[in-house]
């Protein structure tokens, strides 16, 4: 029963872990799906994270905020659209410059706007995602498995965590179902393609890396303002680059993606609740269980994932006459 | 003209560094005089930094870390007539230098009678950040404060990480909170930079009370942080910084005789601390003083008797 | 006279320093078939790339049904009523052929309802046109004809009334070029106006009513196909006399160089290319494999060149040669005196981004003759480099271009140049005259006949039964893995190839 | 036919592009309410005004030149090494072991077996994510990212529990015996009468450096390994047709590259700290991505992007010396340069081209 317990935390931890990568990893699926790369994930969501505490902070609505995430995520999703869409620029270099510009930016702009060390105050009250209790979940909490299940690892998360979540069934279906999605992966594809068949492409890539704009936004502010009740200097401590490994682990699927997400969350909240293992006399160290989510995610990629092969157009700027 | 070296975290790390800053600024602000800083921002500025504070006739120099130590003993020789403070350094041998250690230890160890005393379900976590020894030694006289009170209490110690990012990830903190709620914690101590703030967060939001660390953290959420090991760098930057270049050079050792560790009491933690809690701190306080407990650092020989890390 | 379906009027295009247009004028009467033909780079493409609405004119002004229009994107061309089926198939690979025809001209949001509809129009266009596709295979499960069928399938469903088709028959059998040609037929008596571009002058004399011809960007001459012969055109195309025929003296094979005994080959995905082929090639003789593309060629000639593993016996000058593991590669291949002109010169015979002399070196870059000390001897490289470029009339004769910046024409020259040089006992051919114009063809074929009388054993694969007839001593036709037959090309035709490559064994071999 | 002369491409685009940079750089620093020009003068006078200066700019550029040098190898084999942090740390491991564990007779041997401890322990780093790119597919982006990662774990555990002196409470190994200290410009340069700056840790390494980047280009556009690495990057299939096998390439390549991340710990660890310290990388490897792409995977370009490199990042600590700008700054101005150099450079390429082409057809 008590394994039970914990292993209804472990979960509940994973989905919290898990939530802001699922988000950045879907806007890198919709903007790679288009055929752009994006290694400048990380560098929207601390955007977003900062702004969307900053004006939570000032203003004292979250919602305020969460728009206030996005569009500075968007900005960044311009800048990289600009560069690797309109200019034809090199898509890596103008994410690793994205990431340089957002660890940059909310230091310099939060030192000066508020003076507290490239932090935000602290938020309260309406400044903050609250979680979201599901009808009757204290009542049917003290029924075996189900109430536990039910009230504790379901319901209590904000509402970003939901929104994430049923992001994947519309990712879903947006790709495969709508007429946006199916020229959205021909665009990765083979722009070509599109553009023959008197669709624009530059149109439907510009839409693909503002849709991955505002996942990034809403994945930062989650970070700072859900999760967090402020924004903390460099905050997203690299969940950019793993959101871009579950991509890729998921082969640009969202399905996958969410159980990528999923178990990179798990790995990290085995690796928190269980640190210094003692197996009989041997501890493990601190490290190993730090490094474990890592290893694991090495053995698994080898073991069972097999070549990830990218959209075909990826990475290569659309050009029709050099 | 002094001049101020902050360490690679930063000086609004919320703890450490922070401290300093505020010394300085105190120093600043009743003399009306500038002071010089830095924020380093990679190893090599460290030497960097001292030569070039020192060539422009700044003294005294004060640095922060342990991680000065080596820079400074190539350095300090070189500039005779300057002097060099150093914080959390005591190992050094320099004419012109004033090493300022503390007793993280003692001060932690009051902190974690106050933790077991004002636990109701016999556990009670520690939250470190980057995991170097001297984070473990933290954590090494909370454990030994804890079981003086409670010799049954369950101490649940984790690290954010191996990384310099598990400095500044509260989110991995907030989520190590939950963790140890979960196998019992009521009162976590967060000895982790700007990770710690996730902990107190996160505590204040589960409701379960929180100790701060270095700064006074207090009134960070008033009326849920239990108290703040105070590490009174402040005081020591403060008291260079008065000196002036007439600062007394030497090793010093501030413990709590010296009130270069503490607890903090103000109004946002008065609720929380009893009479009894009190009265057990300043009678353990007196007693470490006056050598009648003695709390075992964990640097004496790299292991600590009431954890295991 | 009726107003022209199309009018160009001074059209010109440049890129960068490249004027593929120059001043261009062409109009074109509605219910016809127009042909345009021209050497490679002479740029056709470009032209009707301008009027679908790809490429943007620098200059000039484009009627249609006596309207002026601007077309400034594809979009706009597909509105006026123009389909275009490009040279290289504008096709998303891994998409169904239903959903690449969808693409583009869905009818809403949804994509179910589109699908839908577009499913039962295609059933209508294939019984009224003979297009035949699955419409729910991928299209990198089908093979070139289909892919093409699904390229003017996509035009009609946009209710296209004009027609352009960029060298449509590079990729087909001749029987699938046949059909193209039955449905081009069947359009035009619709009333539909199509344009018809392509190298073979054959085609345009058994197809079009007007033919184009185009030199160095400008339009040389317009004339009607009835009052032209191929002979003229070819001399309007390339500017000098041509020969249309290879001649060679009948061919004198020596002792076998290569026999082939039981080969399999399994790919990748584990299906089973070749299954189980036995053939022998003399010195001196050419011995081509015609066949529709697909059916075990390029995975042969693979082997054969070390690109994949295979299983069953080749021997080469009586030694055994490895199919597998170490040994098995190009370097040995090579080594051994085997030399490759590739089927697909851009994606595998030359590096597009290497200089011209590095490419002379490809495959051959661990040769002693171009190695100093530790070094990769350049000097001597580009010294061999520049021998072969004049011997082999690479133009621009400029080694230090890159690959790319050759036209197909030179680029494959320069394939043939490094592998027939090599002087091997046996060379494997590729499709190596696919997308080349005329003149190239005619000087590459010469090299391939001479190096046969120096008493060299070569094996040529090519889908153009017009190459396999002019040049092979002797003839094997594969189909799904199998060699259906041998045939000397004197006591065959045609048609009787054209039976077997479709896999009717007739009286076998 | 080219659209533009070379030189306007190779000089004038780059130049014109960090002019942008510069410009916007200018623009922030106003609206931080500082002076751009004070900002910009204390900038070049700190990093190229002294030896002093030079020497820390250099010492900074070497760094990035090893790990620029590491990401341009694996980028012409068309891999993207992200791991040259991690491989780097591990060299600095093989460095740590070499010089405190083997008692050297003179610092010139004991650089030579630092260089070989360093590339074999970088090498050793990317040899598994290079194994399994090319036997299991398994994509070499993530995997050298999850290797930073464990390679930080591994390092904290080596410095903290087992190479710590007893009693330090640094996480770091003992000092390097004076033995192995190696010559600093100063020293190189006072014999030649040049008196360098005592002060700053420009060191051998340096050279060593700048002999990686001739050896790096003799191996890129001279050898025949280097042609192999050139057409697999180009073209998997054309590799295979020609014999190379993409096994082979893909490990041979990323031990190259992870042997030269390596190597730079015996200029951060040997040259500087003489000793290894916790994250003694700081972020170097990354750097090294932005050098490589800016320097385009050329030697030379990553020899000139990793002195720029080095002279933000020396101005930017004058900068965080003299005035009150925060540190982020420079990374502001990093970002920016990169930006524009990098990812924008077609802004400044196009309109350029066409006035090159209507200058060209105005001479006609
Ligand atoms: N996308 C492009 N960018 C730059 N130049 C181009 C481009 N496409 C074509 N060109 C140039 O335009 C000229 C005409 O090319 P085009 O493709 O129209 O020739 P073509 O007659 O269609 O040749 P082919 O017979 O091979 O199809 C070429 O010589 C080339 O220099
Ligand atoms: N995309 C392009 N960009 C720049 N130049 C090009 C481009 N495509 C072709 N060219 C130039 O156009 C010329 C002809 O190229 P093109 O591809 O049209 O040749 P091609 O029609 O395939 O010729 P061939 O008859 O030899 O097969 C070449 O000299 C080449 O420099
Ligand atoms: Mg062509
Ligand atoms: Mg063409």
């Amino acid at each position: 029963m008590e394994f039970f317990v914990t292993l209804i935390q472990v979960f509940d931890s994973t989905i919290r872990l898990a939530t802001p990568l699922l988000l950045a990893c879907l806007a890198g699926l919709y903007s790679e799906r288009a055929g752009i790369f994006d290694i400048g994930l990380e560098g929207k969501m601390l955007m977003a994270a900062f702004f969307s505490a900053a004006v939570a902070a000032v203003t004292g609505s979250v919602w305020l905020g969460l728009l206030a995430g996005i569009a500075s995520s968007l900005a960044l999703s311009g800048l990289h659209g600009l560069a690797s869409i309109t200019f034809r620029g090199n898509q890596l270099i103008s994410g690793v410059a994205i990431n340089f510009l957002a660890a940059g930016m909310t230091v310099l702009v939060a030192q000066s706007w508020f003076q507290q060390g490239g932090r935000t105050p602290s938020l309260f009250g309406g400044g903050r995602f609250t979680p979201i209790e599901f009808p009757f979940a204290e009542a049917i909490s003290t029924v075996p498995i189900i109430g536990p299940i039910y009230s504790e690892l379901l319901s209590g998360h904000s509402i970003l965590v939901y929104i994430a979540f049923l992001m994947v069934p519309l990712t879903w279906w947006v790709l495969y179902r709508t007429r946006f999605g199916l020229r959205l992966r021909a665009v990765g594809e083979n722009p070509a393609a599109v553009d023959t068949a008197g669709v624009s492409v530059v149109g439907l890539r510009y839409a693909a890396v503002a849709i991955c704009g505002v996942l990034c936004g809403i994945a930062g502010a989650y970070l700072a303002t859900a999760l967090q009740a402020g924004f903390v200097k460099e905050m997203t401590a690299g969940r950019g680059f793993i959101a871009l490994a579950a991509l890729i682990f998921a082969k640009w699927r969202p399905w996958h993606a969410m159980g990528a997400c999923l178990l990179f969350g798990l790995l990290q909240a085995v690796a928190l609740r269980f640190q210094n293992i003692d197996l009989g006399g041997v501890v493990i160290p601190v490290q190993v269980m730090d490094a474990l989510p890592y290893i694991l995610t090495v053995v698994i990629l080898a073991g069972f994932v097999g070549k990830a092969i990218p959209p075909r157009a990826g990475g290569e700027p659309y050009v029709k006459e050099r | 003209e002094p001049a101020l070296i902050f360490d690679l975290g930063g000086k609004f790390d919320k703890s450490f560094n922070e401290a300093a800053f505020n010394g300085a600024k105190r120093w600043a602000d009743q003399t009306g005089k500038s002071y010089r800083e830095i924020e380093l921002q990679s190893e090599a500025q460290r030497e960097q930094a001292l030569r070039r504070f020192a060539e422009a006739g700044a003294n005294p120099i004060i640095t922060m870390g342990f991680g000065m130590a080596d820079p400074l003993s190539t350095v300090a020789p070189d500039y005779p007539d300057t002097k060099f403070v150093v914080i959390d350094v005591t190992w050094l041998d320099a004419p012109n230098l004033r090493q300022v250690g503390f007793a993280e230890h003692e001060g932690s160890y009051l902190v974690g009678m106050m933790a077991a005393m004002a636990s109701k379900s016999g556990t009670v976590g520690f939250i470190g950040g980057m995991d170097v020894p001297l984070i473990r030694h933290f954590g090494c006289g909370y454990a030994q404060g804890a079981k003086a009170v409670n010799p049954d209490i369950n101490v649940v110690a984790n690290m954010t990480g191996t990384t310099p990012a598990a400095w500044n990830d509260p989110v991995k903190g907030s989520e190590l909170t939950k963790a140890q709620i979960s196998q019992g914690a009521d009162v976590v101590y967060a000895a982790a930079g700007g990770t710690g703030v996730g902990v107190l967060q996160t505590a204040a939001d589960e409701g379960i009370l929180s100790i701060g660390v270095d700064s006074n953290q207090n009134h960070l959420h008033p009326g849920k942080v239990l108290t703040s090991m105070l590490k009174r760098v402040d005081v020591a930057v403060y008291d260079a910084m008065k000196a002036g270049d007439e600062v007394e050079t030497g090793v010093f050792t501030m413990g709590l005789a010296q009130e270069g560790v503490g607890v903090a009491m103000d109004d946002n933690n008065a609720e929380l601390v009893t009479e009894e809690m009190s009265s057990a701190v300043d009678k353990a306080r007196q007693d470490i003083i006056d050598g009648n407990i003695s709390v075992v650092s964990y640097y004496e020989n790299d292991s600590c008797p009431a954890l295991q890390f | 006279m009726t107003v022209p379906a199309i009018e160009l009027k001074g059209i010109s295009k440049a890129f960068g320093p490249v004027q593929a247009n120059k001043d261009i004028s062409i109009s074109v009467a509605p219910g016809t078939i127009h042909g345009i033909i021209g050497e490679n780079g002479a740029g056709k493409s470009t032209l009707m790339s301008i009027l679908y609405g790809f490429y943007k004119a620098d200059k000039g002004e484009i009627w249609i049904n006596g309207q002026q229009t601007s077309i400034p994107d594809s979009q706009a061309a597909i509105a006026a009523g123009i389909g275009m089926v490009f040279q290289h198939f504008k096709l998303v690979e891994n998409f169904t052929v239903l959903e690449n025809i969808v693409l583009g001209a869905e009818d809403g949001g949804l994509l179910g309802p589109s699908l839908a509809k577009a499913r039962k129009e295609l059933k209508e266009l294939e019984e009224e046109y003979e297009l035949f596709v699955d419409p729910d295979k991928r299209i990198d499960e089908i093979g070139v004809g289909a892919q093409q069928r699904v390229e003017i399938l996509k035009a009609l469903y946009r209710r296209a009334e004009i027609l352009i088709l960029d060298e449509p028959t590079g990729v087909l059998t001749p029987a699938e070029a046949d059909q193209l040609f039955r449905i081009l037929d069947r359009l035009r008596a619709e009333g539909k106006t199509i344009i018809l571009i392509t190298h073979k002058l054959r085609e345009i004399m058994e197809a079009t009513d007007t033919v184009s011809v185009m030199r160095r960007g400008q339009m040389t001459a317009t004339v009607k196909t009835a009052e032209t012969s191929p002979q003229e055109l070819a001399e309007l195309m390339v500017g000098r006399k041509v020969l249309l025929q290879v001649d060679k003296v009948p061919a004198q094979p020596g002792k076998p160089i290569l026999e082939i005994e039981g080969l399999r080959v399994i790919d990748e995905a584990g299906v089973e290319r070749v299954k189980g082929i036995d053939l022998t090639v003399r010195a001196g003789e050419i011995v081509g494999i015609a066949g529709v593309a697909g059916n075990g060629q390029s995975e042969l000639l693979e082997v054969l060149g070390g690109m994949r593993p295979g299983l069953g016996s080749i021997k080469l000058n009586g030694a055994p040669l490895a199919l597998s593991g170490s040994g098995s590669d190009g370097q040995a291949r090579r080594a051994q005196h085997i030399a490759h002109v590739p089927e697909d010169r851009q994606r595998e015979g030359l590096i597009m981004d290497f200089h011209a002399w590095e490419n002379v070196a490809f495959g051959y870059h661990r040769d002693p003759a171009y190695k100093r000390g530790i070094f990769m001897d350049n000097a001597a490289l580009r010294a061999d480099t520049e021998r072969k470029i004049e011997k082999f009339d690479v133009r621009p004769p400029d080694g230090w271009l890159a690959a790319k910046n050759f036209s197909g024409g030179n680029q494959q020259k320069i394939v043939v140049a490094r592998e027939i040089e090599r002087n091997p006992d046996l060379l494997l051919v590729g499709q190596p005259t696919r997308g080349v114009d005329i003149g190239a063809i005619e000087f590459i074929h010469k090299q391939i006949v001479a190096l046969r009388d120096q008493g060299k054993a070569i094996l040529l694969v090519s889908v153009e039964l017009e190459e396999i007839f002019s040049l092979s001593d002797r003839i094997a036709v594969m189909f799904d893995g199998h060699i259906m037959g041998e045939r000397l090309p004197q006591e065959t035709d045609e048609k009787e190839l054209g039976l077997l490559m479709a896999g009717v064994a007739g009286e076998a071999a | 036919m080219e659209k533009m002369p070379k030189w306007a491409d190779v000089v004038l685009i780059p130049l014109i592009s960090l002019l942008l940079a510069a410009l916007l750089s200018a623009l922030v620093i106003l609206a931080i309410g500082e002076s751009p020009v004070e900002a910009v003068n204390l900038m070049i006078t700190g990093a190229l005004g002294s030896t002093y200066g030079w020497g820390y700019t250099l010492y900074y550029a070497t760094n990035f030149m090893f790990t620029g040098l590491a990401v341009a190898v694996a980028f012409h084999a068309r891999m993207f090494n992200i791991g040259g942090e991690g491989q780097a740390m591990l060299g600095g491991l093989g460095v740590a072991m070499v010089c405190l564990y083997v008692p050297w007779p003179h610092w010139s041997i004991a650089l030579l077996a630092a260089c070989a401890a360093s590339m074999l322990f970088g090498a050793a780093w990317a040899a598994i994510p290079a194994y399994l790119q090319a036997k299991r597919g398994s994509h070499i982006v993530i995997t050298t990212i999850m290797f930073n990662f464990i390679a930080a774990a591994f390092l904290n555990y080596m410095l903290v529990n087992v190479m710590r002196p007893k009693g330090s409470m640094d996480p770091a190994t003992a000092r390097f015996p004076e033995a192995v200290h190696l010559p600093t410009l100063h020293e190189l340069l006072a014999p030649i009468g040049i008196n360098f700056s005592k002060a700053a840790p420009a060191n051998i390494s340096l050279l060593v450096a700048i002999f990686a980047c001739f050896v790096v280009w003799a191996l890129i556009w001279r050898t025949r390994l280097g042609y192999e690495i050139r057409a697999y990057g180009h073209s998997e299939t054309g590799a295979v047709y020609a014999g190379i096998s993409p096994v082979r390439i893909t490990i041979v390549a990323m031990l190259i590259s992870g042997a030269l991340a390596g190597l730079m710990a015996t200029n951060n660890v040997m040259g500087e700290a003489e000793r290894l310290v916790l994250n003694s990388t700081e972020g170097a490897g990354f750097i090294g991505i932005a050098v490589a792409l800016m320097g385009r995977s050329h030697p030379f370009g990553v020899f000139l992007a990793a002195i720029l490199f080095g002279f933000l990042y020396q101005g930017g600590a004058e900068l965080a010396l003299w005035t009150s700008i925060p540190r982020e700054l420079i990374v502001v101005i990093q970002a920016l340069v990169i930006l524009f150099t990098g990812a924008l450079d077609n802004m400044v390429r196009m309109p350029l081209e066409k006035l090159f082409l209507g200058l060209r057809k105005g001479v006609e």
